[in-house]
């Protein structure tokens, strides 16, 4: 257990490395810093002489090389836009970023797994399939879409919720963590843009629940369980619920992932002060020590969840503790 | 008024192929204290009833006329609701197949606790003392550690107890048993039967017993009945239907019983046919000119036994860590030797959990030993200098797995899952003769061609047996592992099978390795057998030697408690010592 | 077992329609329905050249003094412009059918791409485990942690700098495809690999191995019809995903020009016009969009039932 | 003092966040403009953007190279200390820093002597008219404070150096900045001691920074802010016929025009071979083929003045005189037709799409227009990172290419120098003649006008350049876009051509 957690944290390394590396040589097709930080009338003789000083004329080898000495240092340098150390910048923006997330990853799971239940019992029936249907527009309709039209409903004419930023924050864990949940416009602040980035999550989450109930509550072990008279609940979540949880727990990995990477539309619509709309900036700006350790954060990140999800996997399953097969596959 | 009564029950499944009549209009009673045996032709309805009596017929199966009384109230017309309060607490079930009824996600302690303590007022903690105290009734060896393990590391018998726990765990007034001791060696069974025989005379629990060792029947069940297709043609007292059958299916039926006191050539088989069976014709095989007497190349006969193994050790590792005293592991098989050579079948006996299926499965290739060797014809396919198998071992190595639920893809057709081997080894020129061989395989097992659109959820137990044992044929294998092969047939086909088998052997030269509980059919089917315990095979012996004269005393335990037929002769017992 | 026999001798058709998925098929209304929503609006994107009033992709019929025309039926509406106009004076009637063409090529193939790559990588991971497994599942990473609009740059530019400038046009429309097919391999990939994972245990698949069935044919003919669920609920989810991700691309230029707008680009330039009023230029394309997602999910959904005989 | 309720706060939006407060670490107008609030330069503009003095009470040209420049007497930064021209000198060779971005704004100084403590001398180069216009948004910073808190340099990322200028301010403006989040907000409060008498009645000014044009139109339609720009053009309606709110609109003076690629042998994604832009007969076919004023009436909602050369009147009057050549498809086909194009040809135009009021419906129109006379157009858009970089030396790939020019001090010199100059790698004239067209009477003109110091010379010198583009036709000059803000009632605020908010100009009527 332990050597499997240490071994792949050590391959998350090589990860990590890899996204920087690659990072590093898509930049060149990104734009040109110095034009995004210099006034439009600079002369030629001015640009090269700053590439020159930023050493943008190097090797992309070289310059790959510099950064990773420095990045191994816990240096990450400092951002061309903003021109504060990118450390700093990640660490202002993650809170907004992990409680729009995480709020709106919960949600999905809340609201997604019951009614994925729902209506894989209920396959048939009128409301389930009601369900089904209404389930899409979270999909069919673009995210930037759905958030306009709620700030248009909740703040233009009713006036009920704001319609942009992240409300009163209060500073907790010693100044390092800015969070929304403790002020009442805080939570105002989070209901549309959680909703707007759950609505897509809920339905996948819905519709995986309800695919993996439909082969699920056709198993023996079902039908062995209702023989038993054990009760609807016991059946539905202690026994069926679980056996889905495989794929779920994936998707909802990942999504989870996906979204404190790159909520860029939500955080852009609801202007919210999180890593996405770092990123997109930085991507506009051809801002490449941000982007890069960004990109060296997110795939950290992943390897994270992606672990989290795997270790899930064995505690959902035991079939997959036993090593019976181990090596056997290619006898 | 009696505890359970069907009135003209029928029961229907409607597919996309049309109507299947499984149940066609049958009455059956049964008293409390009762015993009532349900015997007959695999396939006949006899698992149907039993789904539809609890009100869990699978999909799309629907009560199509008729009615269930159970202790005075109908309950074929209940709501789930009114179900859910009679299950599990009024009616107990145990359905034909342990390995895919527990739930694989779940400790075997706590599926069982939980049943408890829906079913009474007991919390968590006494739940799962109680279960441990149930596990132990039905000799489960060392069942408070157990209680923690998932049910994939039971073995197929210690499942189907568990099972058997669940069902009885709430102490019901009527249970319904479909073939709860198939998978059991006979002291269990022994055991289990008596706990059920038991519970029905002290408590007044009445009791169905489906199954199709009519050795059970004759020892456990007050009344028998007989179906046949979708109908019960007879039933009256147990001792009367046996000795005397009056419906010549039944007597057809008792006729194919095979025998424990002599050995035969062949099972005797009597055919019985209904007018309007569209079935075909059952056909006698000629194996020089079937396609199954085609054989790609003769092995060469030599002196070498055709399967060597030597010193196999099976461990199963139950909690892995990085601290090796924190290991545990489970050492399932320990130092097994034997050897089997060409044309002969070898017998593996034993209790339940006794290693046999890991063995087998382990001479297939399916799991890597974790010390010992394994020689096919000479090569070592498993151990420490082993080769990687050949095409060709591969076809000649076939296995038929104990659990025909869920070794059959269930989202391929029968016609996919038997033809499948014929395509990879290219046993067949066209799509064509793969279809016609397949077609007569499954004729040859008794399921018709018409079989071959369906997808295996659509049959009965004995039916998706014969399927597995048709593609296990299908490759004309030189050497087969039957693994409980008839476990779920009824003993008719079971003779049909067991014959078939036995004259490919006599003609082909085909090498067997027999697993089974059915002492009857391993004395008619083995050569030698060696007999299994804990994991160590405590003997070796010549078929009709060990029968007659056991050397180890668990092998004499085993033999006296071989159930016995009314009519048929009773075993010569030979004391050992 | 069932032993409706069936006549021995069947027309093709007759054999078509006793198909189980035929006769399935024909059971749902819903989905039949769905069907011929969904294949309507392919044909009609597909005919959009025969069917649309006008063609919007021909710079030279459009006027810029048609723009911004609501719908024919409200005040100020022109009987040329069903749907009315867009911020140039393209008719979006005409302009969604041109346009969904684009989109649901786009989003089939990438989809189709990354359902290709995630499912041969999640099978052999989950399959294998060990080395392989930890090969795959580390290049996921570095894949998830590169987001779309960076793939699609670094595409853009490779095959920008290799193909000949002629063939720019279908370059923009590969470089969506590719970049927007390898970035949603991994949810494929990683959901088949978690149910392989525990199918492999099952005895089917050891009696498939018995056989001495190679592991391709393993993975792919046994366990992957039983791994499929989740999957096509996934891939019937993204396809959406993947027509309005085609059009934010666009935006940074790797996407499809302006003058040839897909549906996503339309709904993503429409939304600029919300609060003016004009609605209509994003309202219809996103009904039309919604409309496709709607019966795409619907025949997914039936598709995975029907994959699953034990479902009746 | 007065309660939260009586305070007069003023909220207001705009694009981009205030990503650092130091005034010489970013070049973006938004940011400079709003720290114009903070600090400020030796000489400003007024509304009309006419030169006023600021920090400077008064400057004087002494030799064509030499500047002497007044300081105002009392000035005060934000912290206490005396204005003096010490500061001057620090923040300039700050400016000046080797990684400032803003350096090219003073690199033509080759000496500064302080005179005494309110008077200062520099040296240029070489004759140097538009001095004080280049330094409009140079501003000063407190050479003590700046010393004591390690802001001795702008930021960098080269030497991963966060000055400390990046998050606390200290100017002499008239508002000094409160409090900050990242991302989320600044807060201005009145600075009490500054110099000049101010005219707003403010007690906090908070900015919020609102990416999306929806968004922010939504928010100041909620109430939630009290003025924002730019407002999108479709939306002015929206925000007139609301009744808590109205838009502010002004000519802008950036000029939007097209240039085409006169240089190459075969120009780019151009059929059939060769280089049809070379024919001025051709360019001029294009020029009468774009229907300024249905682009003006359909996509600018008839805010924008069309243009009939590179610079806008409101910077150089004579513009205003010269005429467009008149709209007129069937002249534009015969010119193609004695270019030898009777049917018209096949080229690309590549646009940005985030840059420009409209800018991508402008070019998708002008492709369709285009098209209306035979000339097929590939359309290729892009986000302005990506754009520069194809569109820019040395990369130049495009046929024709859209550009908005706003000439750095609002000098015609700046166009002259930038845009019409043939390319001339040394002095870097022609930089951005990406299309390089060369004529030597401009490139004369260029050289005159640099050093020329009588005005009325000057102008008609610089308005026979104009005429040359003109007459050859040389950029296809179309509008200048207009300067929308959205206000709510209530709000009185000074609006600008430059898009420059004043707080100390703006009220709250209560
Ligand atoms: N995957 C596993 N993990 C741990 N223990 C296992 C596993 N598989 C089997 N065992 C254990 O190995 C022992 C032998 O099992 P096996 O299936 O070989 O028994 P068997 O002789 O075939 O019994 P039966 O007659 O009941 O089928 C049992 O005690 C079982 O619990
Ligand atoms: N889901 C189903 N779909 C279609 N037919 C079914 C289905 N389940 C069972 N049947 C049919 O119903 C009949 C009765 O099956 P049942 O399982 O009751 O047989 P059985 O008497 O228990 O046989 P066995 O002894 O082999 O277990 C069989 O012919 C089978 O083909
Ligand atoms: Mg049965
Ligand atoms: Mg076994």
């Amino acid at each position: 257990m332990i050597r499997y957690v240490s071994g792949r944290l050590a391959q998350s390394i090589l990860v990590m490395f890899l996204v920087a590396a690659v990072a590093f040589s898509l930049f060149g097709f990104v734009g040109d810093p110095i034009r995004q930080m210099i006034t439009e009338d600079a002369s030629q003789a001015e640009i090269e002489r700053l590439r020159d000083v930023m050493g943008l004329n190097d090797p992309i080898s070289i310059q790959f090389w510099r950064y990773i000495s420095g990045a191994v240092q816990g240096d990450f340098g400092v951002s061309y836009f903003h021109k504060r150390p990118v450390g700093t910048l990640i660490a202002e923006r993650m809170p907004a970023t992990v409680e729009l997330a995480g709020l709106s990853v919960l949600l999905s799971v809340l609201i997604g797994i019951p009614l994925g239940v729902y209506t894989g019992l209920n396959r048939f029936g009128r409301v389930a399939r009601g369900l089904m249907a209404v389930s899409l527009i979270g999909i069919s309709i673009p995210t930037f879409l759905i958030g306009i039209m709620l700030i248009y409903l909740f703040s233009v004419i009713l006036g009920w919720l704001p319609s942009f930023g992240r409300g009163d924050t209060v500073s907790i864990l010693g100044g390092s963590w800015s969070t929304g949940f403790l002020t009442i416009s805080g939570l105002k602040s989070l209901i549309l843009p959680s909703i707007t980035l759950a609505l897509f999550q809920t339905t996948m989450v819905m519709r995986l629940v309800r695919a993996e109930m439909l082969d699920v509550m056709r198993t023996d072990y079902i039908k062995f369980a209702r023989a038993r008279g054990l009760g609807k609940r016991a059946i539905n979540f202690r026994h069926a619920l679980k056996n889905t949880l495989m794929p779920v727990v994936t998707v909802i990995g990942l999504q989870l992932g996906n979204v404190i990477a790159f909520a860029i539309i939500t955080e852009s619509v609801f202007q919210w002060p999180g890593m996405g709309r770092l990123f997109l900036q930085a991507i506009q700006q051809v801002d490449i020590p941000v982007m890069s350790a960004y990109l060296i954060m997110i795939a950290f990140f992943f390897v994270i969840i992606n672990l989290i999800t795997d270790l899930a996997y064995y505690a959902i399953d035991p079939r997959l503790r036993s090593n019976t097969l181990k090596g056997t596959a290619n006898a | 008024m009696s505890l359970l009564d069907l009135k003209d029950l029928k029961i229907h499944f409607d597919t996309r192929r049309g109507t299947i009549e499984a149940v066609r209009g049958i009455h059956l009673s049964l008293e409390r204290g009762e015993i009532l045996g349900v015997v007959g032709e695999s396939g006949a309805g006899k698992s149907t009833i039993g789904n539809a009596i609890i009100g869990l017929l699978d999909p799309p199966g629907r009560i199509a006329g008729g009615e269930i009384w159970f202790d005075d109230r109908r309950i074929d017309t209940l709501s789930e609701q009114g179900m859910r309060a009679i299950r599990g607490r009024r009616i107990g079930m145990i359905f034909q197949d342990p390995m895919t009824s527990l739930n694989p996600l779940l400790t075997i302690g706590d599926q069982i606790a939980e049943t408890i303590c829906r079913h009474s007022d007991l919390a968590k903690g006494p739940a799962m003392e109680r279960a441990i105290e149930l596990l132990g009734e039905v000799g489960i060896p060392d069942p408070s550690s157990r209680v923690n393990d998932y049910p994939h590391q039971f073995s197929g018998g210690m499942r189907q107890r568990v099972v058997i726990t669940l069902a009885l765990c709430a102490d019901p007034d009527l249970v319904i048993c479909d073939e709860p001791t198939t998978a059991l060696d006979v002291s269990v069974q022994a055991q289990i039967l008596t706990l059920l025989r038991r519970l029905c005379r002290d408590r007044n629990v009445g009791a169905i017993f489906i199954t199709h060792d009519m050795g059970v029947i004759s020892e456990v069940t007050d009344r028998v009945a007989v179906m046949y297709r979708g109908r019960v043609v007879e039933t009256g007292k147990t001792s009367d239907v046996l000795t005397h059958p009056t419906h010549s299916y039944s007597k057809s039926l008792l006729a194919a019983v095979p025998r424990s006191d002599v050995r035969l050539d062949h099972f005797p088989q009597l055919d019985y046919r209904e007018a309007g069976d569209t079935r075909a014709e059952r056909k006698v095989i000629d194996l020089a000119t079937h396609w199954l007497g085609r054989r790609a190349a003769e092995p060469a006969a030599n002196d070498t036994p055709l399967v060597q193994v030597d010193n196999l050790t099976m461990r199963f590792a139950l909690h892995h860590s990085v601290i090796p005293s924190w290991r545990r592991s489970f050492t399932a098989v320990r130092d097994v030797s034997f050897e089997i050579h060409s044309g002969e079948t070898f017998g593996l006996v034993g209790e339940s959990g006794s290693g046999k299926s890991t063995v087998a499965r382990m001479i297939a290739g399916l799991y890597q030993p974790s010390f010992g060797r394994i020689r096919y014809d000479g090569t070592e396919i498993a151990g420490p200098e082993a080769q990687v198998m050949s095409a060709s071992m591969r076809q000649q190595i076939q296995m038929i797995f104990q659990d025909p639920f869920s070794s059959l893809n269930r989202r391929k057709r029968v016609s996919e899952i038997v033809s499948e081997p014929i395509r990879h080894h290219r046993l067949a020129q066209d799509k064509a003769e793969a279809d016609a061989i397949v077609a007569d395989l499954l004729e040859h097992v008794g399921l018709g061609a018409q079989a071959a659109r369906c997808y295996p959820h659509e049959f009965s137990g004995g039916q998706r047996q014969r399927i597995s044992i048709a593609r296990a044929l299908a490759t004309r294998p030189q050497f087969l592992i039957c693994d409980e092969p008839t476990s779920a047939l009824d003993v008719s086909i079971q003779a049909q099978i067991l014959n078939l088998l036995k004259s490919l052997q006599a003609e082909l030269g085909l090498t067997l390795l027999f697993i089974s509980h059915d002492l009857p059919v391993i004395r008619q089917m083995c050569d030698r057998i060696g007999v299994m315990k804990t994991g160590e095979l405590v003997e070796i012996a010549p078929a009709e030697h060990l029968f007659k004269a056991p050397q180890h005393p668990y092998t004499s335990h085993l033999l006296s408690l071989m159930p016995q037929v009314a009519g048929q002769g009773k075993l010569e017992r030979v004391n050992d010592r | 077992m069932p032993e409706t026999s069936a006549p021995a001798t069947l027309s093709r058709w007759q054999r078509i329609r006793q198909s189980d998925i035929a006769i399935s098929f024909l059971a749902s209304p819903v989905t039949v329905a769905a069907a011929v929503v969904a294949l309507l609006m392919i044909i009609a994107s597909v005919g959009a050249a025969f069917i649309a009033p006008q063609n919007p992709y021909d710079m030279g019929a459009i006027d810029i003094f048609d723009a911004m025309l609501p719908p024919a039926w409200e005040e100020g509406g022109d009987a040329r412009f069903l749907l009315g106009t867009d911020a140039i004076g393209r008719g979006i009637l005409s302009t969604i059918l041109y346009g969904s063409r684009m989109s649901i090529f786009i989003g089939l193939v990438s989809v189709a791409l990354s359902l290709l790559i995630g499912v041969s990588f999640g099978l052999i991971a989950g399959y294998r485990g060990g080395l392989i497994d930890a090969i795959i599942m580390r290049t996921a990473e570095v894949q998830l942690a590169l987001p779309t609009i960076l793939v699609a740059l670094l595409i853009n530019g490779i095959l920008r700098a290799v193909a000949p400038p002629s063939t720019l046009d279908n370059v923009a429309i590969l470089v969506l495809i590719l970049s927007i097919g390898l970035s949603n391999w991994v949810q494929f990939a990683r959901a088949v690999r978690a149910s392989t994972m525990v199918e492999r245990g099952q005895e089917y698949v050891l009696a498939a191995r018995l056989i001495g069935i190679g592991q391709l044919a393993i993975m792919f003919r046994h366990i992957l019809p039983n791994v499929l669920g989740p999957i096509l609920v996934i891939a019937t989810l993204n396809l959406s995903g993947a027509i309005l991700t085609e059009a934010t691309l666009s935006f940074l230029g790797v996407g499809v020009p302006p003058t040839r707008p897909s549906l996503g680009t339309l709904i993503n330039d429409g939304t600029n016009f919300l609060f003016s009023g004009a609605w209509w230029i994003t309202i219809f394309p996103g009904a039309a969009l919604a409309l496709l997602v709607l019966t795409v999910n619907l025949v997914g959904d039936w598709m995975r039932d029907v994959l699953n005989p034990t479902l009746e | 003092a007065p309660t939260a309720a009586e305070e007069n706060v003023l909220r207001w939006s705009s694009q981009a966040a205030i990503a650092n407060l130091d005034p010489h670490g970013t070049t973006g107008a938004l940011p400079l403009s709003i720290l114009g609030n903070v600090y400020e330069p030796l000489v400003g503009r007024d509304k009309d953007m006419q030169l006023v003095p600021v920090l400077a009470e008064s400057w004087e040209v002494v030799t064509p190279t030499t500047w002497r420049f007044k300081l105002r007497e009392g000035v005060t930064f934000h912290n206490g200390n005396p204005f003096t021209a010490d500061d001057v000198i620090f923040s300039l060779e700050r400016v000046g820093n080797k990684y400032s971005f803003l350096r090219d704004r003073v690199s033509m100084i080759k000496e500064m002597n302080k005179i005494d403590d309110l008077t200062i001398e520099f040296v240029t180069n070489k004759p140097y008219p538009i001095l004080p216009q280049t330094w409009t948004s140079i501003y000063m910073m407190d050479k003590e404070w700046a010393e004591k808190n390690d802001a001795t340099v702008p930021s960098n990322s080269v030497e991963n150096i966060e000055s400390f200028a990046g998050q606390v301010s200290n100017g002499t403006g008239p508002f000094t900045v409160v409090e900050r989040v990242a991302e989320t907000r600044t807060v201005f409060e009145p600075f009490k001691d500054y110099w000049d008498t101010v005219g707003h009645n403010l007690d906090k000014v908070v900015y919020l920074p609102i990416t999306q044009d929806g968004t922010r139109v939504a928010a100041l339609l909620s109430g939630e802010i009290d003025m924002m720009f730019p407002v999108p053009l479709q939306d002015i309606e929206r925000l007139k016929s609301n009744a808590d709110t109205d838009v502010l609109i002004q000519p802008e003076l950036r000029t939007i025009m097209l240039g085409m690629d006169q240089r190459r042998e075969d120009a780019l994604q151009t059929e059939p071979e060769g280089n049809p832009f070379k024919d001025k007969r051709v360019r001029q076919a294009i020029y009468q083929a774009i229907d300024i004023n249905g682009i003006q009436e359909k996509i600018m909602n008839g805010l924008s003045e069309p243009a009939a050369t590179l610079i806008s009147p409101l910077l150089f009057a004579p513009a205003g005189d010269m005429q467009r050549y008149p709209f007129d498809p069937e002249a534009s086909r015969k010119l193609l037709a004695e270019a030898g194009f009777p049917d018209g040809f096949k080229t690309a135009l590549v646009c940005p799409n985030n840059r420009y009021v409209n800018d991508e419906r402008i070019c998708q129109a002008v492709t369709s227009m285009l098209a209306r006379v035979g000339i097929e157009i590939e359309l290729r858009t892009m986000n302005v990172s990506q754009y520069w970089k194809v569109v820019g030396r040395p990369v130049q790939e495009f046929a024709i290419y859209m550009m908005g020019w706003t000439p750095g001090g609002l000098d015609s010199y700046s166009v002259l120098f930038n845009l019409m100059g043939s390319w001339d790698e040394d002095s870097g004239r022609g930089r951005i003649n990406n299309g390089d067209f060369a004529n030597e009477r401009i490139d004369e003109i260029v050289a005159a006008v640099e050093s020329e110091t009588d005005q009325a010379k000057r102008d008609a010198l610089i308005q026979e350049a104009y005429q040359i583009v003109h007459d050859e036709v040389y950029y296809l000059p179309l509008h200048q876009q207009a300067v929308v803000w959205g206000v709510r009632n209530g709000i009185e605020v000074m609006q600008r051509p430059d898009d420059y908010f004043q707080y100390k100009s703006a009220r709250i009527a209560r």
